[in-house]
């Protein structure tokens, strides 16, 4: 199969052209001229040598695995020469698988090296070029699979009426319970009575991002509020702040929040970035001081 | 609308500007509709297009067609009444609102200490007071200014409301438990 | 749909479905619909409303209510077809334009090959890619970056998104036909 006359090539060829596309014989091309200002427009639906080549092939419904090189090498070089005479700029790429073919071509003249040992059949030249071409139809095809489909804002669109004014967000339940847990809170961290007790905190960032990493191992996420020590006062509130914000940045965690207001959630980072979009800008303070 | 009498819409143009009007996402304008369709209907046929679509949809409960003026032209849009946002809000999981600590210190302050300032307010929590949160707890109706005090700035001064008591089950702002007696033994630890 | 024969939806219950059809942004379920509308509401009566809402709607010449499968169940949806595409793009020429091939090559490469670098698609399609492709597709929301590749140059890895499987009417991923199927020798014999 590695070396095929050329006189077989031929055969194949002329063989080959009644069966292409249903096309009446006579409007087949039995040499590669076409009229030059139809060559212009035809050649830019090429979308490289690839597609080029493919189509030569397909055209001619020759066997992919079985290229004829010399015979689709000569056919492609026309092209080429046909694309210079009129002016049309040759992508790099043209020119490389120019380059490409007529290596494969010459090679396949050679006569198959002697081998050593009989157990490996010699390497066919084509094998890639033939891998390459298969790899391109496949994705031809894919590409068409997609066409195909019904698509959003070609074949169908979206009807929406205009949703009402504003949603009106439910009201918030009064939490009595909460309020108190919350005045306490301020007390016992002594902001509200006392001015300030600065003393040298025995509070670390990096400990805090090690405690919040940790209570995130244990459960993929848990409550801001749940992370917070009110005991450690203010100090503990910018340590902890500091510590996730720190953690964010690396995308070691990540955060979000349903509602203006509402809790702010931690999780952690599961590699995916789907998350990603779900995570809101700042939260809803800053501290300020300290 | 114009003065001549519109001829009466053709059933397929109504049923066009109805799909134009519910596939666009903005309103559209007479002008648009005239751009979408053809130069060949004029702006009385499609102004009586318009016109029998309002009267279609105006059986409906929760559709309308309504217009308003935009830069100057009228604009027409289907549109949802609000009767329909219960229900699409129901769908909406993970909403299930709360107050959140930032927006329950701000109003505890407010309860215990009122009459309080926004600075007050920041000197106690250490922090800005966001506010959104001082508008979300007043147009709950939990909030209100009380007046402003007279110093520096004039700050206001706000206060709790008798929604407020009713919404958290108490009867007077004497019920509230009384920690300044304790909060002195909790300095201790701190 | 239900063994038993649900009992005919009133008048109220269809138009609150085709509210929430028209004012969703998501089409919806007949769990979702349930939800919405409340647990009184049997499935079996929800089915008959859509039943009710696609008769509706088909003699209308561009409207239809179509469902689909997302997510393993089937969602309803009112949509407009094909047939208005000339009418919105009159007013808006810019509006989805059309997908050349070079796009849709680089599209099914990212969808059948994800994640995928830049220069694999270049070595697939043995042509440069454009940079303004990638950026349609970024920007018609169907491609996102899945982070960079541990390999040396660390090049960007590519995948597509939720928004280019509900574009595109595919329930999952999953569902694409083996990218081994599209090697056809057979189909060149017309």
């Amino acid at each position: 199969m590695s070396s095929e006359s050329r006189d077989n090539a031929e055969l194949r060829w002329v063989d080959a052209t009644p069966r292409v596309s249903g096309e009446p014989m006579e409007q087949l091309p039995l040499d590669l001229y076409i009229p030059a200002d139809a060559l212009a427009i035809w050649l830019e639906q090429f979308e490289g040598p690839l597609d080029l080549l493919l189509y030569l092939i397909r055209k001619h419904n020759l066997d992919i695995l079985e290229i004829p090189v010399a015979r689709v090498t000569e056919q492609y070089l026309e092209y080429l020469a046909l694309m210079k005479s009129m002016a049309i700029e040759l992508a790099a790429e043209y020119l490389l698988m120019a380059a490409w073919l007529a290596e494969i071509k010459s090679r396949m003249l050679l006569p198959p090296e002697p081998r050593e040992d009989d157990e490996e059949e010699p390497l066919d030249p084509r094998a890639e070029l033939v891998e390459r071409l298969l790899e391109y139809e496949r994705t031809t095809r894919a590409a068409a699979n997609l066409d195909e489909r019904p698509r959003r804002e070609r074949d169908w669109f979206d009807l929406s009426v205009e949703p009402p004014e504003r949603l009106p967000a439910p009201p918030v339940p009064a939490d009595l319970a909460g309020l108190i847990a919350a005045m306490q809170g301020l007390l016992r961290e002594g902001s509200v009575r006392r001015a300030h007790h600065v003393r040298a905190e025995p509070l670390s960032i990096r400990q805090r991002m090690t405690e919040i990493l940790d209570a995130l191992i244990e459960r993929p996420r848990c409550e801001l509020a749940d992370i917070f020590r009110a005991e450690e006062g203010r100090m503990g509130v910018a340590v902890t702040t500091v510590a996730i914000l720190e953690l964010t940045r690396t995308r070691a965690i990540d955060w979000s929040q349903e509602s203006p207001f509402g809790p702010v959630t931690l999780f952690r980072v599961v590699g995916e970035h789907e998350d990603a979009e779900d995570t809101m800008e700042e939260g809803d303070e800053r501290p300020t001081g300290e | 609308m114009s003065d001549q009498p519109a001829s009466e819409p053709p059933e397929g143009l109504i049923e066009l500007v109805e799909a134009l009007l519910l596939a666009s996402d903005e309103p559209l304008s007479v002008e648009t509709l005239g751009v979408m369709i053809g130069q060949e209907t004029s702006p009385a046929l499609i102004e009586a297009t318009l016109d029998r679509i309002a009267a279609r949809w105006e059986s409906h409960r929760f559709v309308e067609l309504t217009s308003r003026r935009l830069d100057g032209r009228p604009v027409w849009q289907l549109v949802a009444g609000a009767a329909v946002a219960p229900y699409l809000k129901a769908a909406d999981p993970g909403r299930a609102p709360r107050l959140s600590r930032a927006a329950l210190e701000t109003l505890a302050l407010i309860a215990w200490r009122q009459p309080i300032t926004r600075g007050e307010i920041e000197a106690a929590r250490g922090v800005a007071v966001n506010p959104q949160i001082l508008k979300l707890l007043t147009e709950r109706g939990w909030v209100r200014s009380l007046g402003v005090k007279d110093s520096p700035g004039r700050p206001e001064m706000l206060g709790t409301t008798r929604q407020f008591l009713s919404d958290f089950g108490i009867d007077s702002l004497d019920e509230l438990p009384d920690f300044e007696r304790f909060a002195g033994q909790d300095d201790i630890d701190v």
